[in-house]
Parts: structure tokens; sequence; C-alpha cells
């Protein structure tokens, strides 16, 4: 091993030490103060993205792991994510006494987890890192097991991931049985006389659609949404999220490509299914995490509208699009975990009556990232839905865009309804007042990125164009 | 003079705009001296204009663009031919002595400064009509003027008849307007081309005689001028219109605007030259109109509305002219119509204001003071409108125009007509002259008129009577100045044979005698008290005697009766109610029908789909474990099917 | 010219400053909406008064690269037609603004910025000629829309803000799909992947496929007009929303279809246009007829002048398919008029309503005598709405049945049906609302000094283009005759696909 | 020497075996024991795999496996026991609170 392959690992390293120190710092005999504790995590996290900066592009880490640009970019804001995700805990008062050790830890762990898992050129390592990434979060859903529905969705979650995990494995050793060899790159040039290889990525794309809930697989999507702590929803529906998808596409697209191709039609369907349950399912519910989880059930579907176009656009249409909807489901959560009152969460679309013109900053934040998801521009929602679509007419799948355009329609409606709730003149009692500065710190970076991205997508996409 | 063309409509204008912006700082009697400044200034440039020598070389003006489409660019220009500057004179003269008039008989009125707005806005309008060298601007003044009766109208807005009557007044008119307007597209359409001598030019050369294309564009402008002048089967909104002051119906709806339509066929007249079945169908309107009106008048008791429908009669008589092709007698009979009808309203507005607004007729006669003055005027232009011969104006024009429609085809039927009319309106105009004057109380009343009312009425008066001398009956010794100076522009009537002729203006000249004479009788027989058989007559308060019943025959009576009754209030107002209230009932059928259940239904069948979708797929959503992890396995087993598939 | 620009942005930064500094500070916010808008409209006269075309008639041009990648780019341009819409759109600015001044009662700051940002969208479609470009502004200026209606709006604002939203994005999200199915078949036919509209312009589409785009683009342009199935959106909105929205909508809002059909349909899909002309001309009759016919059920004045607007847009759609010099020119004209007399009428409206409390004609009448300043300037702007000559929406109604009636007598005969149905219902609801006997006895206040100045303006503008049209007419000489070459330019042998 | 295609039909019999048990069994522990088999399927088929192309990555594959099941199992475990300590329950049944309320919600 070159002291090269340790800079390269460093990023991967750093949060999971991280995590070790805490847990560490746990069992040392004095009490050690949650501030510190927390610092030393958000220090970690930090260190670990300014690693990401030291790689040397393009690299490798043995055959196991791919360092490029994609997994620069997204390994950076996993690490900027988590460290959100921490300020919205700090934030967020149902938790904020239970804020142990063992939360801190693992969230660095599961950080650790989807920076492995978007660099992975390698089954196993990516099997590795879609579990780290799993079990910490099994743990986070049911923190402070107290809360309303927090065991059965822990539990809901741990066994139907196992479940999808299994699915995903066998996909694996399948992949394994047909080629002899569980290098992604080494797999693809068997890939046109492997007969099994088609089979086994389907197994894959099964466990992965699990984790990224496109339907019909997404039915664990609203019970989690609604059970998990806020921050940890937020962690599910953009960080989570995207480390898959970015494995996804690291696996199709750039990978296997020949299996991409004879995928299409099956991508095809799962995107219009995605979008047309989702969009059905968001439409009259009252629930706002649930609604945000059946609206990033479309939202995938709508990435599955680009990936199923089969080219160079939609790849980069796919990236664009998970980047800017985890800035958007961030910010959204932000204003959740914002809003949420003493003991618990806002459920009903009711409790949120009016609180957009009694906190201005809050709800047009919220505003704009409800419109980014609806895909309104100039925001970076209709930049990701613009590509999506584009990527889509291009390879002539004009009926597929046809519907996701007439999905996005019914999309705003639930949209608007929420932000007419938010702004709408009765009010519901306030509950807490609104101190936290780690949810609008959060929200006001989020908004700026979704108009930036908006505005300037190149920022993004020139930082994917290889050289 | 060229460059101060525009001072003719512009003064009116710039009246009413300074009554408009800065009256709110004036007075009531301030505003309406400024009025009739701006009048008489109007009336003072057309003096001058005479005097430049408009009445020997055509002026023209020309202001801006008006609009710019291409290569097509219609000017905001004048043009003061003769036939334009008779008009102007008549316009801006009569609108000037109804202004001066207003000064005493609206003195009383709180809302001046609305009516003289509307006054001098007319008046701009008119004269721009008059003078439009184009019809996009011809048509710009025509409806200027509409708009002046429709408010005018409905001066006393309070009352729901008033409001009504003028609305009634814009969208008649405005049916006609609409023909014009198509007409005017079609002319458009052909030549590409709005000025009127350009567009006079290019039809007579394009156009042959009798062609489709040219029927059709004078249909159409017929249709306006129909509108504006009340003629069959348009004329429903005149008499209605009667619900505005007196000046305005004299002004309006009897001197100037109503004539209107007749200047537009004159101003047209080498359209309807190339095609004979329009100008035909003019003179079969007009004479048709001619013996409606009269026979209507007849049956009226409102003073106001015997003079309306005697308006409509009259213009037939001008219309009647221009199917003949006698263009200038036309306008000679529209000029002296123009003083004597002026002259009728104005006195008749004397007579109602000095009897508290009493406008039915046999109360009025039996009121008995009016004023002296009144008497005598509505007495000369009773005179003249019945053509008592030889001294009065009536006299002249209408006999030439009897005289000419029997040389048109189907001649000897219309001047039976027209001839029939003229026995009519004798009789009902001195029935009305004596039911009001000679009524059943004294004549006492030595009530004085204030000067501004009593100088108009005996300048009018006096107009009324030798205005006709200008032009003498054919075959006659004297002046015959009018139609040959028009003869360049309007070219001149045809006659009969100078027998013929000579026998029926015997005719004509004897008729108002018939007609004083039954009139007579017809009131002789009114004193008597003889009871009237009808009792329904009675109710609708036609006030006829048994002597009308026995000796003018049942037949008219019948007609007359029949006219009012079966074809306007039938056919026309029915008709009108009818479509009115069908479309109401098809419109708010569309609100509920398409709008409601259809549009609005459709919208909320998707939601309720929307909603069912969701109630559906929200079901399955419920909560159990392993049913999530069976559809899992479904889902993947429909994958994996794919493959196998 | 960066002039350009700034007329986009000035509004949307001016939202900006009094939405962070005009929190509760109503009297500064509303001069400085003023002063925004009013500096908004000194720019676009001064645009005017320099405006020298070039070659293709654009006076003014801006290209800037945005995003490169995909041939997108920040491309302004102004010509004729996007000239006399930006003077509307900056004059109706200080109008919406001007009735707004107490009609609004709470957070005037918020509903500033909303206002000022629905002009910098509106500015924004009748700028962008980048089709990207284009559908952002398109879809911005739907937003502060919504609010607009949904958060000051009447009592049933929400579902009028909701049916408001979802029709028209519908709409427009298929123009998007035809917007990107254009830029691939241009790319793939030259290699130059854009969203240029002077690149699109040399396009060469198969037919079935140029009738598809066009359908897209058009469907997204007939929501907004709005033509005959699809206009139920429009009097919900228009009575749902405050005045100074009203005006907007009408006087803004509508008009960016029309453009649309005159800027993207027409000059892209010419072939695909021209078969289309005569379904076009229908449904421009249908609405017509169809609205006149409804306004003259209404009892609320504003959905009486929403169904009006129905009637007068037909005209436009009418005018825009006759497509010869008269025609065109007359529906661009009878945008302009439209926009300033129904601006003014839902401003009389609102002033009225602010003084009686209700809209309804039912409970109005005889209101000529205590508000006679407010009655004549309100007959004056039905007179213009009923197109009276001399007034402003007479040439464009004239134009446009001159240009129709070279196409089809028939087309133009009922048009005409439509001028003499517009004058019953207006007349009849004039005479209910002023004329008559008073119904409410109160003390009713004659328009102030700040309505009076508003109105007389837009009297003012009302004769203007009644009386002396032919300066905005003369703007549109070269985009005009450009429409009218793309017309001549299509082969014989096409036409009649569809007929 | 058994061909792969045998060992390979094996293992798919347990992983469906497995499936079997998740979906028909109501009890936690024994949808837990379900995901155990189908995991051995997965291993099974790795295992022989690695024996065909005879090379280590399907040891690899099946430790990496078994280490990583294990936590998951362990702390799927701890869940299962909390919900018992809670709600005096190991169904799946009795672990419905969230769930999509359709009926409740008609307006």
């Amino acid at each position: 091993m070159h002291s090269a392959d340790l800079i390269n690992l460093l990023p991967y390293l750093l949060p999971a030490t991280g995590g070790l120190v805490i847990l560490i710092l746990s069992i040392w005999p004095k009490r050690v103060s949650t501030r510190f504790l927390s610092t030393t995590a958000l220090t970690f996290l930090l260190l670990g993205a300014t690693a990401t900066l030291l790689w040397q592009v393009p690299g490798a880490v043995g055959s196991l792991l791919v360092i490029d640009e994609i997994s620069r970019i997204f390994t950076l804001f996993f690490m900027l994510g988590a460290a959100a995700i921490m300020l919205l805990s700090f934030g967020y008062a149902p938790i904020r006494n239970e804020l142990h050790e063992e939360y801190l830890s693992l969230i660095l762990f599961a950080t650790s987890g989807m920076a492995l898992l978007v660099s992975s050129n390698n089954l196993v390592s990516a099997f590795v890192g879609l579990e780290m990434l799993a079990v910490p979060l099994y743990a986070l859903i049911a923190w402070q097991p107290t809360r309303y529905g927090a065991i059965e969705g822990g539990i809901k979650y741990a066994v139907l991931a196992s479940f999808a995990a299994a699915f995903f494995l066998y996909g694996v050793a399948l992949a394994y049985a047909s080629g002899g060899t569980l290098d992604l790159a080494e797999l693809n040039t068997i890939a046109s006389s492997a007969s099994l290889l088609p089979v086994a990525i389907t197994l894959i794309l099964i466990g992965i659609g699990f984790k990224v809930a496109l339907a019909p697989f997404h039915m664990w999507a609203p019970d989690i949404y609604q059970a998990a702590p806020s921050p940890i929803t937020a962690l599910f529906a953009s960080l989570s999220k995207a480390a898959t998808l970015v494995f996804l596409i690291r696996l199709l697209c750039l990978q296997l490509p020949l299996i991409w191709e004879a995928l299409l039609p099956l991508l095809w369907g799962i995107a219009l299914i995605s979008m047309i349950v989702g969009n059905l399912l968001a439409l009259h519910q009252q629930n706002l995490k649930r609604l945000l989880a059946y609206s990033s059930v479309a939202h995938l579907g709508y990435i599955l509208v680009a990936l199923s176009a089969g080219n160079s656009a939609g790849r980069d249409a796919a990236i664009y699009y998970a980047v800017t909807l985890a800035i958007m489901n961030l910010g959204v959560f932000a204003v959740i975990v914002a809003f949420t009152r003493r003991d618990q969460d806002r459920e009903n679309l009711t409790d949120y009556r009016g609180l957009g013109r009694r906190y201005p900053v809050l709800g047009i934040g919220m505003g704009i990232c409800l419109l980014a998801l609806a895909g309104l521009p100039p925001t970076a929602g209709f930049m990701a839905k613009l590509f999506a679509f584009g990527a889509a007419i291009e390879a002539g799948n004009v009926i597929l865009a046809i519907v996701a355009v007439i999905n996005t329609a019914l999309a705003f409606f639930y949209y608007l309804r929420v932000i007419g709730v938010l702004f709408s003149e009765e009010e519901t009692a306030v509950g807490t007042s609104l101190t936290a500065q780690g949810p609008l710190m959060v929200i006001i970076i989020a908004m700026i990125l979704v108009i930036g991205l908006g505005i300037f997508p190149q920022w993004l996409l020139g930082l994917l164009e290889p050289p | 003079m060229n460059q101060w063309l525009w001072l003719i409509p512009g003064t009116p204008l710039l009246g009413s705009l300074v009554i408009a912006l800065l009256g709110g700082l004036l007075r009531r009697e301030h505003i309406a001296v400024l009025a009739c400044l701006a009048a008489a200034a109007a009336f003072l440039v057309v003096l001058l204009a005479w005097l430049a020598g408009a009445a020997s070389q055509p002026l023209q003006q020309t202001l801006y663009t008006w609009v710019a489409v291409g290569d097509w660019r219609p000017m905001f220009g004048f043009m003061l031919d003769r036939l334009a500057l008779v008009m102007v004179s008549i316009v801006s003269g009569v609108g000037l002595l109804v202004h001066l008039y207003s000064v005493s008989f609206m003195a009383e009125e709180t809302d001046q400064r609305r009516y003289y707005f509307f006054l001098n806005l007319f008046l701009a309008g008119m004269l721009l009509l008059v003078l439009a060298d184009n019809l996009l601007l011809l048509y710009l003044g025509w409806e200027l003027v509409g708009l002046c009766s429709y408010a005018l109208i409905g001066f006393w807005y309070r009352d729901p008849v008033c409001s009504n009557a003028g609305r009634k007044a814009f969208i008649v008119t405005r049916i006609g307007d609409t023909a014009l307007a198509l007409g005017i597209f079609l002319l458009f359409s052909q030549f590409h081309e709005l000025s009127l001598s350009a567009l006079l030019t290019d039809a007579a050369a394009q156009w042959e005689k009798g062609s489709a294309l040219a029927t059709v564009a004078t249909l159409l402008i017929l249709g306006g001028a129909v509108g504006k002048s009340a003629q069959l089967p348009l004329q429903v909104w005149l008499p209605d219109a009667m619900a505005g002051p007196s000046p305005v119906s004299a002004l309006m709806h009897a001197a100037t605007m109503v004539t209107a339509g007749v200047y537009l066929i004159a101003r047209t007249h080498p359209l309807f030259e190339l095609a004979p079945q329009t100008q035909w169908l003019v003179a079969a309107i007009g004479a048709l109109t001619i013996v409606y009106g009269a026979s209507a008048a007849l049956a009226q008791i409102d003073f106001k509305k015997v003079l309306a429908y005697s308006t409509i009669s009259q213009i037939g008589y001008m219309f009647l002219a221009l199917g003949c092709g006698a263009y200038a007698l036309a306008l000679f009979h529209l000029t002296t119509h123009a003083f004597f009808k002026a002259l009728l309203f104005l006195s008749a507005g004397a007579v109602i204001q000095a009897s508290r607004d009493e406008h039915d007729i046999n109360k009025l006669g039996k009121i008995g003071h009016h004023p002296p003055l009144a008497r005598w005027t509505f007495l000369a232009g009773a005179a003249s409108l019945a053509g008592v011969p030889v001294v009065t104006a009536g006299f002249y024009s209408k006999d030439a125009i009897l005289a000419t429609a029997w040389s048109a085809p189907a001649g000897p039927l219309l001047w039976t007509f027209a001839a029939f009319g003229a026995l009519l309106t004798a009789i009902y105009i001195f029935r009305v002259y004596l039911i009001v004057f000679h009524g059943a109380a004294p004549q006492t009343s030595t009530l004085s008129l204030p000067y501004p009312m009593s100088v108009p009425l005996l300048i009018l008066a006096l107009l009324s009577i030798i205005s006709g001398f200008i032009e003498l009956p054919e075959g006659w010794p004297g002046p015959h100045l009018w139609s040959p100076w028009f003869e360049e522009e309007l070219g001149l009537a045809t006659f009969p044979s100078l027998t013929i002729t000579y026998m029926l203006q015997l005719i004509a000249a004897l008729l108002p005698f018939i007609g004083m004479g039954l009139a007579c009788v017809l009131i002789r027989r009114e004193r008597a008290n003889q009871p009237l058989p009808l009792a329904n007559f009675l109710r609708c308060g036609w006030n006829f005697d048994a002597f009308y019943q026995a000796t003018l025959a049942r037949p008219y009576y019948a007609l007359a009766r029949g006219l009012r009754g079966i074809v306007e209030t039938l056919l026309i107002e029915g008709a009108l109610t009818r479509i009115t209230c069908g479309l109401l009932a098809f419109a708010t059928f569309c609100r509920k029908g398409v709008e409601y259940n259809v549009l609005e239904v459709s919208i909320s069948r998707l939601v309720a789909t929307l909603r069912f979708a969701y109630t559906l797929l929200g079901t399955t959503q419920n909560g159990v474990l392993s049913r999530y992890a069976l559809v899992i396995s479904t889902g993947a087993v429909f994958f994996l099917g794919y493959w196998l598939w | 010219m960066y002039w350009l620009s700034v007329l986009i942005f000035l509004p949307v930064l001016g939202a900006l400053w009094i939405g962070v500094i005009g929190r509760n500070k109503t009297d500064f916010t509303r001069w400085a909406a003023l002063a925004v808008t009013s500096t908004e409209l000194l720019i676009a006269l001064g645009l005017w008064w320099n405006a020298a075309p070039n070659a293709e008639g654009y006076y003014y041009l801006m290209r800037v690269p945005w995003i490169p990648a995909m041939g997108i780019q920040f491309l302004l341009g102004m010509d004729g037609i996007s000239l006399l819409l930006v003077l509307l759109t900056a004059l109706l600015g200080p109008v919406a603004v001007l009735v707004s001044w107490h009609a609004i009662k709470q957070n005037w700051s918020a509903f500033a910025a909303l206002l000022l940002a629905t002009q910098t969208g509106i500015m924004g479609v009748f700028l962008s000629l980048d089709l990207v470009l284009f559908y952002v502004f398109w879809e911005l200026m739907l937003v502060p829309m919504y609010f607009l209606i949904g958060l000051w709006g009447h009592e049933r604002r929400l579902y009028a803000a909701y049916k408001f939203f979802l029709f028209t994005l519908t709409g427009s999200l298929l123009m998007l799909i035809a917007i990107l199915g254009l830029y691939f078949i241009h790319g793939e036919q030259t290699g130059i992947y854009t969203f240029d509209y002077f690149e699109l312009l040399q396009i060469n589409l198969p037919g079935k496929t140029e009738l598809w785009l066009m359908l897209g683009f058009f469907v997204a342009f007939a929501v907004k007009i709005p033509l005959f199935p699809i206009h139920s959106w429009l009097p919900d909105a228009h009575t749902e929303a405050p005045t100074a929205g009203s005006i907007f909508l009408a006087g803004l809002l509508l008009k960016t279809g029309a453009y649309g059909l005159l800027r993207f349909c027409l000059p892209l899909f010419p072939e695909a246009s021209l078969d289309f002309a005569p379904i076009g001309m229908t449904l421009g009759v249908i609405g017509i007829l169809y609205g006149a016919l409804l306004a003259l059920v209404q009892e609320d004045m504003k959905r009486l002048i929403a169904y009006s607007s129905i009637s007068h847009l037909g005209f436009v759609v009418f005018g825009i398919y006759a497509w010869n010099q008269e025609g065109l020119n007359g529906a661009v004209l009878l945008m302009l008029a439209h926009g300033v007399t129904t601006g003014a009428m839902f401003a009389m409206i609102g002033m009225l309503q602010e003084r009686s409390g209700t809209r309804l004609l039912t409970q109005l009448g005889g209101l000529l005598s205590p508000l006679p300043r407010l009655a004549s300037l309100l007959l004056l702007f039905t007179l213009s709405a009923m197109s009276m000559p001399g007034l402003a929406n007479f040439i464009g109604e004239f134009l446009v049945l001159a240009g129709v009636f070279q196409i089809s007598a028939g087309f133009a005969f009922a048009g005409a049906l439509g001028i003499i149905t517009g004058v019953v219902y207006l007349l009849w609801m004039y005479q209910r609302a002023m004329l008559g006997e008073i119904t409410v006895q109160r003390l009713w206040t004659d328009l102030n000094r700040r309505e009076t100045v508003l109105l007389g303006a837009l009297a003012l503008a009302v004769l203007w283009l009644g009386l002396y049209p032919a300066p905005f007419l003369d703007n549109l000489q070269i985009p005009v005759t450009a429409l009218i070459e793309a017309k001549n330019a299509v082969p014989t042998g096409s036409i009649n696909a569809l007929r | 020497m058994i061909p792969l295609s045998h060992s390979l039909a094996i293992a798919a019999l347990l992983f469906v075996l497995g499936l079997a048990v998740v979906l028909l069994r109501r009890e936690l522990l024994f949808i837990l024991i379900g995901l155990e088999v189908m995991l051995n399927g997965v291993a099974l088929t790795a295992t022989a795999a690695g024996q065909y192309w005879g090379n280590a990555d399907g040891q690899v594959l099946v430790i990496m496996l078994m280490t990583v099941t294990a936590a998951e199992v362990a702390v799927a475990l701890i869940l299962v026991w909390l919900a018992f300590d809670h709600y005096r329950a190991a169904r799946v049944e009795a672990l419905t609170q969230l769930r999509e309320e359709t009926e409740r919600r008609t307006s």
C-alpha cells in the first residue's frame, strides 16, 4: 500500500475513526459534554471533506474503489451533508436531550458507508458500504424508542432492508457465479457473454430500488419517514438516497453500459410506475412527512426517466438530479425540524397553518424548496427536470416524457397545497419559540444552492465534465 | 381656408372637452354660454368657409396619418364639397339654434354639465361625420353621434324608461352600424382603400353595373343607413327616443342625426348606381316608411311621438328620392325638413314645458294656455310639413320628390304611396294642431317665451317658410338654384313629361287642403263627443271619433293599427324580445350547462378519479410488514419474469 | 443592450429591496413600489424613444452565454411587438401599485414584492428569445401571481389560485416537451444544439412532427389566452384576485399567450400553423361569441369583465390566424387596447368595491349622481371596450375584422355579431350599475386625486390609441411583414393537409 | 464434481425457501430466521461459484456476508426485543401504527 493510497483512503477512514473516537470518549470515565462530542464529530467530518480535496483524480484504491470527480463531489457533499444533519439534530427538540455519543458516531459510520458506496468499483465493497449505511440507520430510526412509532419503524426498516439486502446479495453472488469476478470493470468485459449477468444486475437493481424507494419497492418509505426523527428522515431523503443512486449510476452507466442497454425497458417501466404511484399517493396526503416520502418516490421516477433514456445526457441529468434532489429535501426537512414541537413532529398539514407568515425566512425557504421540488424555474429542480426530460426526448421516449410532464403538473397541486397551508391566514398554536440556529443556517444554504444551481447549473455540470 | 377646416368639428369638441375637464369650476349658466359659444364658433367657421369659396371649389385638409398598416394609411382628413357644405351648414346652424334654445329650456336642470358636454360632442361628431374624407373617419362620427344620442335620450337616467330607451336606441342602431361596418370591410377587402373619392372612383372603374358585390356592399351600407335614419324595419327606436329632452329630439332625432343615413347614401351614390336593385329597394323602403310613419302618427296621443312618427315618415320621402336617383332633391327635403321639424319639436317643447311636462295632446288641449309664439311657430311648421302649396318650403321639396318618383321604375306605385302619405301627413299634423291649440279651453295665454327660446323659433319659422324658394318646382318660372348647383356632384333628377308633372303638382297641392278638411271633420266629430266603438282603442288612447271610423274607412284604421300592432309590436318588437329572451336563455344554459356541468364537472370528475386512485393505492399501504415484503417480492418476480419472458 | 436586462431585473431587485426592508413600513413600501414601477416605465419609454431597428427588425439584442453545455443563452431581444407589450407592461405597473394603495390592507411589502416579481416574469416573457429562458420566465410569472390571488384574494381565492396555476402549468409543461423536441430535432439536423430562437427559425420539420410540436406550443398559449374549452380558470381567477392581480392577469398575462402565438407558433411552424389557421379562427370565433354570451348573464362585474376578456382575446386570436397585414396589426393593437381598457375597468371595479362593498350588479344602481367622475370615466372605458370609434379598441377590432374579411366573410360576420353582443352586455352592465335609482344610501365619495390621476392617464392612453395609433402601428411594420413572409414561404402544395 | 448449475439450483431453492418463510410467517423472530435462510442461499451460491471459478472472491464475499449479517441481525434482534418490551407483541400485525389511513381522510 502506497502513501498515495493512504491519502486516497483518508475520506473513508476519517469519519469512521471519528465514530470510534466518539465511542471511546463515551466510555471515558469523566462525563464528556455534548458540545465537545459534537465539535469532535464535526471536526472529523470537515477533515474528511478536506481530505477529498487532496485526491489525485482519477485514482483508485486497489481495484476496490475508484476515485473520480463524481466520487469526489459526492463524498464532499456527504461530509457536509452529514454535518448539516448534525446541526439539524441539535435543533431538533424531541431528541435534543437524547443526543448521546452513539447517535453521533452512528451518523459518522453511515457517512463513511455512503462515501464507500459512491466510490465502489467492486460489488463487495459496495455491499459493505451499503450495509455500513443501513445498519446505523436501523438504530437511528428507533432513536428514543418512546416516540410514536419509533420501534415499529426501526423493525420495519431493519427487516425490509435486510430482505432487500438479501436480493442485492443474491444478485452479487449470481454476478460472481456468471463472471467469476466481483470487479465491475472486469465484469464489463464479459458482459456480452455472461447470460446470467443481466438477471444478477436485476436482482441488484431490486436491492437498490428498495433503498431509494422506487415503486413497487417504496412501501416502507412513508412509514419510515414518519417514524424516524426528522433529521434522520432528512438523512434518508437526501444523503442516503443520493449515495445509493450514484452507485446505481456508476454500476449501470459507467461500468456496465451493455447491461444498462438491456435493462432500459425495465427502467422505463419502473419510472412510469414510480411517478404515477408516488404522485397519486402524495396527492391527498395530510401528513407532511409521508407526503414528502411519496413525492420522493415520484422524483426517483423522474430520475429513472433520465436513466431510461440510455444516453450520456440521461446519465448527467440523473447525477444532477440526485444532487439537487438531496439539497431540496434537506432544505424542506430543515424547516420541518425548525418547526417541530417540544416532544414530537408536526404531523398533519393543519399543524403548519400560518407558520410561514409568522416566520418568513423559514416559510420562504420552505416555499422555494418545495417549488424547486415541484420543478419551477429558475430553481435547480427545474433544471434537473429539463435535463431529465430532455434526455428522454433525445432518446425518443416521448410518451414517457409526456407522462412525466403530466405528473409534474399533478405534483404542483400538492406542493402548492403545502405552501398554501403555510401561508394561510389562520394560525395554529405555535408551541415552541424557535430559537435554533442550525436549521436556519441549513435552510438558508439550501435555498442559495437551490436557486444558484438553478441559474448556473454549469457549476455542477462543469465539475462532472470528464477532463 | 383649407388649414382651418378642422375648426368646424374642432370647436364643439374643444367646448365639450373644456366642459368635461373644467366644468366643475364653472357656474351652470357659464357652461351653457360656453357651449353656445362653441356651437357659434363652428357656425362661424362654416360661414367663413362659404365666403372662402367652398361653394365653388371643394376644400380639403389632412390632419395626420391615423392608422398605418402596411401600405394602407388612412388619414385623419376632411373634405368639404358641396354636399358636405350643405350638411355642415344645416348641422351647425340648427345646432346653434338648439343650443340657444337649450339655454332657457334646460335652465332649471341641475346636471347641465353632462347635457352640454354631450350636446357639444354630438355637434362635433355630426360635423366629423359629414366632413370625413374616408369611411373610417365617417364611421367614427357615425358612432359618436350614436353615443351622444344614447347619452341624451337617457339624460333623465333615474327613470328606467329613459335609460331603457337610450339603450334600445344604441343597440338597434348598432345593428345597422354593424352592417355598415361589414360593408366597409367588404369595400376594404375589394379595393384596399377607404378614402371616399378613391373608393368611389375605383368602384366605378372595377365593378360592372348590377354586379353581385356591388349589390351586397350597397345592401350593407343601406343597413347602416336604415338603422340610423329609423326606416323600416329598424325604425323602432325613434318613438322611444322621445324620452329625451325636446331640444335633443329637435336636433338629433329630427334635424340632423337621423338624416345621416340619407347623407351616407347620397355620399356613396356612385355605388348605389352600380346596384339598381338596391337602389329600387331604397325607394321602396322609403315609400313604405312614408305610409307607415304617417299612419302610425295618426293614432298617437303623445305630442312628441306624433312628431317622431312624422320624422320617420318624412325621412321616407328622402329615401324615396334617393332611390329614384334624385339625390339633390333628397338633400333639398332634408334641408327644409331640418328646419320645419326642428321648429315643430322646439315649439312643442315650449308648449310641453309650459304645461309642466304634459305630453298627452288631449290634456294639453284642455289646459289651453300655451305660449302664443309657440302656437304660431308650430302652425308655420305644420303648414310646411303638410306642404301647403306655394307659401311653405315643405311644399317645394316634397312636390319635387313626388314628381320625380313618378318616373322611377314602378313609379306610379311609389307615387301613390308617397301621395297617400302626404295626405295622411296633413291629417295628422292638423289634427294635432287643432287638438292642442283649439282644444276645449280658449287660448287666453299671453305667456311670453324668453329670448333664447323665441329667437330660434322665429328664425326656424322664417326658414320653414322661405327656404323653399331657392328651387321652384319643375316647369315653373323662377329660381332653380339647388339642383343645378349640385349637378356636378350628385347629378340631376329625372321628371316625367311636363303635362304629367303639372298634374302631379296639382294633386300634391290639393292634398294638404283635403287633409286639413279631413282633420277639421275629425276634430268636429271629436268635439261632438262621439263615443268610440272599440274600447281597446280607447285604452290604447287612440282617440278617434265615429266620423273617422265611418268615412275615412275602417281599412285605413285597421292598417294603421295593423302597422303599429302587427308590424311593430308583434313582428319587430316581438322578434327582438324573442331573440333577446332566447339569447338570455341560451346564455344561461351555457353558464349552467357548459360552464358548470361540463367543464366544472369534468374537472371534478378528474379530481374524484385521482382521489379514488389515491384511496385505492393508500389502502394497500396497510402498515403490515409482510404485505410490504410481499409487494417487494411480487415486484421482483415481475422483474425477473421480464428476463424469462 | 444591457438596458433590456435592466428592464427585467429592476422590478425583481426592487421586490427584494422592498421585501427585505419594507416589513411593517406600509407608507414607505407604497412609495418605493411606485418609484420602482415608474422608473421601469421611464426606461421603457426611453427605449421606445431610442429605438432603431436592425435588419430583422430588432431594436435591441442582448446575448450572453448561460449554459453553454446545453446551448442555452441569455438571449434578449426587442422588436416592435415586444416593444409595444413591454410598454403596456411598464404602464400597468404603476397602475397596479396605485390601485392597491389603500385596497390592500395587510402585508403591503409582501404584496408589492410579489407584484414586482410578476412584472419581472412578464417582462422576461416579452423579451426573451431563447426558448429555455422564455420558458423560465413563462413559469416564473405564475408563482407570484398565484400568491397574489391566493393570499390577497376574495372568498374562494385558494380554489381560484389552484385552478389558475394548474391549468396554465399543464399547458406550459406540454410546451416544454415541444421545446425540447424542437431542440433535439434541430440538433440532429444541423449538429448545433441550441435554444436560440433565430437558429431555430431555420429549422425544416417533417409535416407530422411539425404539427405535434406546434400543438405543444399552442396548448400552452391557448390556456393563457384563454380559448374556449380551457378558459374556465379565468373567470375564477379574475373574480377572486385582488384588483391589481386582475389588472395584471387581464392586462398582461392573457397577452403573453397571444404574444406566444405571434412570436413562436407562427414563425417556427408556419406550415402547421397555416393548416391550423381555420381551427384557430374557429376557436377564436367561439371565444368571441361564447364570452359575449356568458358576459350577458353575469351578476358579478369582475366576472362579467372576465368573460368579456375571453371575447376580446377571441378577436386577437382571430386576427392572428387571419395572418395578413390587417389581422396581425389589429391583433397586436387590440392587445394593447384591451390591456389598457380592461386594466382600467378592473381598477374602477376595485374602486367601486371599495366604496360600495360589493361587485354584484344586482346591488348597485344609480351611482351616476353621487359619483359623477367615476361614472363618466367608467362610461369612457365601457365605450372603449365596446369598440367605440375614436377609442382604443376600435382600430384593433376594425383591423382584425377587415383582415378576417379577406379570408372569409362568414367569420367576419360572426365576429361582427360579437361586437353587437358586446354592446348589449356592456350597456346592460353600465345601466345596472350607474343608472336608475340609487339602491344603497350611504356617504359616497367620488374619485380622489390619486384615483383621478391614475384613471386620467389611462383615459389618455385610451384616446391616444383610438385617435392616433399610427406611432404604435409603425413599430409593427417589420415584424408583421416578416410573419407574412414566413407564411408566403410555405410551399403551396403542403396546405390543406389538415382541412 | 457437482456441476455448478446443481449447486446454484439448490442455493436458489434455499433462497426461495427463506423468502417463503419471510412472506408466510407473521412472527418477527421467524421472519428473521427466514432472512437468515435467504442469506444462506446466497452464501451457498457464492461458495459454489468460488469453487467453480477457483478464486478467493467467493470466500471473501461469504465472510463479508456473515459478518455484516451478524451485525444486522444483532440490531434487528434488539429492536424486536424493544418491541416486545413496549408492546408485549412479537407479531407483525401488532406493528401497524404507521400506515396510510385513507378512510379517515375524506376531506
